[in-house]
């Protein structure tokens, strides 16, 4: 059965970004108020869920340019770096550790192994949903 | 390598640069470099699947057009409200309304537009693109809810999409 | 705070919340599945983007700064609705879901 | 006044509420259902901006938009699993 997706195309398309935005403003904001890696994870799988609706597995896999378990590997890769420079500096694992780094103008650019962690939580569970998804996508074709 | 470097939907990133802007409390210069990345990566990923832009927008007259639906709007919620209310039966019909429009990014803005405005929701395109089925709500005349489509939305965006 | 701006409030507030239970009511009493369709995409769509213009001018004469979330969540909710019921209409031509008597017209066969 | 029309715009959207979880729990056919569902998070919405304005914080704003993106992603895929019998194409 074909049906005419014209609409959702254009609206997958004008709602994605917006979506990808929300989901890093979520996962830079996690600190110290609501948010994190695992919520901005979880918006940048469902926008990439959209488009998949919309345009079907195979183009989804060419949008993400990396293989979702690759994304998968990558995020638990970034969880275990950010225990290691606790290590360094002699502390207990996961300990977390800042560093400032002065920006061009005033005001600092706040880096933190926490930050690591949380990126390595977002690719992680990015990873898991698109893996999940496509392949299911793929068994149904 | 240069189309690497390049803003190729250059509306979406300024949208995109300026919310996020809104979004991080005030400018700052954190806020502008990853406004900056945002604005670049974003449309980079998805440009290669919006269909070819329409040869001329005439995107100054976006604002009036908004200015007519948003008001529809509130005048249609007042509408469906008192259909919704009136003890009276409605007269809900499925009407085809044939499409001068043939930009998709038109159409779609065409649909959207039925479905927020009086009394009628859009529920499919047809495979060729060249008709929409429309429920409305409560229609006495079907050429009446077209010609009314006809003047009201589909003229100002035929003008706009040439 | 400004009597004005309260006066305002109070008027969409309420605007708001009487278009979110008549979207309500349409969705609860209207006979089929098409006519039940309008009282969501419109009537709830207006209530709640009259509920959250109220808490941006609640917000900014605070001198809390104008909320780029709430203009988010308008913009976003205007977007969709029309997507969701466009689809949502699209599934119930699917399973040739019963209309009432007095409508006039039938959807095509897909 | 102004916490008296809180008040009554917070009776009348918990109202809606309650009528869309009748048209949840009537509703004769599958699609019936999904726009009861479509309707109850547009609801949670308002009904958390409304919070919101009580409690003075603008903390829970994000709250709402993410209950909007996420809302809409599930009323697609819940439409497109009753036109195929499965949620992936």
């Amino acid at each position: 059965m074909k049906t005419n997706t014209l609409i959702l195309h254009t609206a997958a398309l004008a709602i994605m970004p917006l979506q990808l935005m929300f989901s890093i403003f979520l996962l830079l904001r996690g600190h110290d108020e609501p948010g994190g890696g695992f919520i901005g994870g979880l918006v940048a799988a469902s926008a990439f869920v959209l488009y998949a609706f919309a345009f079907g597995a195979e183009s989804t896999r060419k949008l993400l340019r990396i293989s979702p378990r690759d994304i998968l590997a990558a995020g638990l890769l970034f969880g275990l770096a950010s225990t290691i420079p606790a290590l360094w500096s002699g502390q207990a694992m996961l300990t977390a550790q800042w560093w400032e780094v002065p920006l061009p103008g005033e005001g600092y650019l706040k880096l933190s192994t926490v930050l690591i962690f949380d990126i390595g939580v977002y690719l992680a569970v990015l990873g898991t949903l698109m893996t999940f998804v496509i392949s299911l996508m793929e068994s149904e074709e | 390598m240069l189309d690497r470097l390049s803003f190729p939907q250059p509306w979406l990133s300024l949208t995109l640069f300026i919310t996020w802007q809104f979004l991080s409390d005030g400018v700052s210069g954190g806020s502008v470099v990853l406004g900056i990345i945002l604005a670049w990566g974003i449309p980079q990923m998805t440009q290669g699947f919006w269909p070819d832009p329409p040869a001329f927008i005439k995107a100054w007259r976006m604002p009036a057009y908004l200015a007519r639906v948003i008001r529809d709007i509130v005048v249609a919620s007042f509408e469906v409200a008192r259909l919704i209310l009136s003890p009276r039966p409605a007269r809900p019909a499925f009407i085809c309304y044939p499409l001068e429009l043939e930009h998709p990014l038109a159409i779609t803005i065409l649909a959207s537009t039925i479905s927020l405005t009086p009394g009628t929701v859009s529920a499919d395109v047809s495979d060729d693109n060249k008709l929409l089925l429309i429920h409305a709500l409560d229609a006495e005349d079907d050429q009446e809810v077209i010609d009314t489509i006809r003047a009201r939305y589909e003229k100002p965006l035929l003008e706009m999409f040439q | 705070m400004n009597p004005y701006a309260e006066y305002a409030i109070c008027l969409l507030l309420l605007i708001g919340g009487a278009f979110t239970l008549v979207g309500a009511i349409g969705l609860a009493r209207l006979p089929d599945f098409f006519t039940r369709l309008h009282g969501p995409t419109k009537a709830t769509t207006v209530g709640v983007g009259a509920i959250v213009i109220s808490s941006v001018i609640y917000f900014s004469t605070l001198g809390q700064g104008i909320g780029i979330e709430e203009i988010l969540i308008t913009a976003f909710l205007f977007m969709t609705a029309p997507v969701s019921a466009n689809f949502l209409a699209k599934a119930a031509m699917h399973l040739k879901v019963k209309t009432t008597e007095n409508s006039r017209g039938q959807p095509w066969d897909q | 006044m102004m916490v008296t029309a809180l008040y009554i715009t917070i009776a009348m959207v918990t109202l809606a509420v309650l009528l869309n979880v009748y048209r949840l729990i009537k509703g004769p056919d599958a699609p019936d259902r999904v726009l009861a569902l479509d309707t109850l998070y547009i609801n949670a919405i308002a009904l958390i901006v409304l919070l919101g304005i009580t409690l003075g914080t603008r903390m829970y704003l994000e709250a709402a938009l993410l209950i909007a993106v996420m809302g809409f992603v599930g009323t697609v895929a819940m439409a497109k699993y009753l036109k195929r019998g499965s949620v992936i194409e």
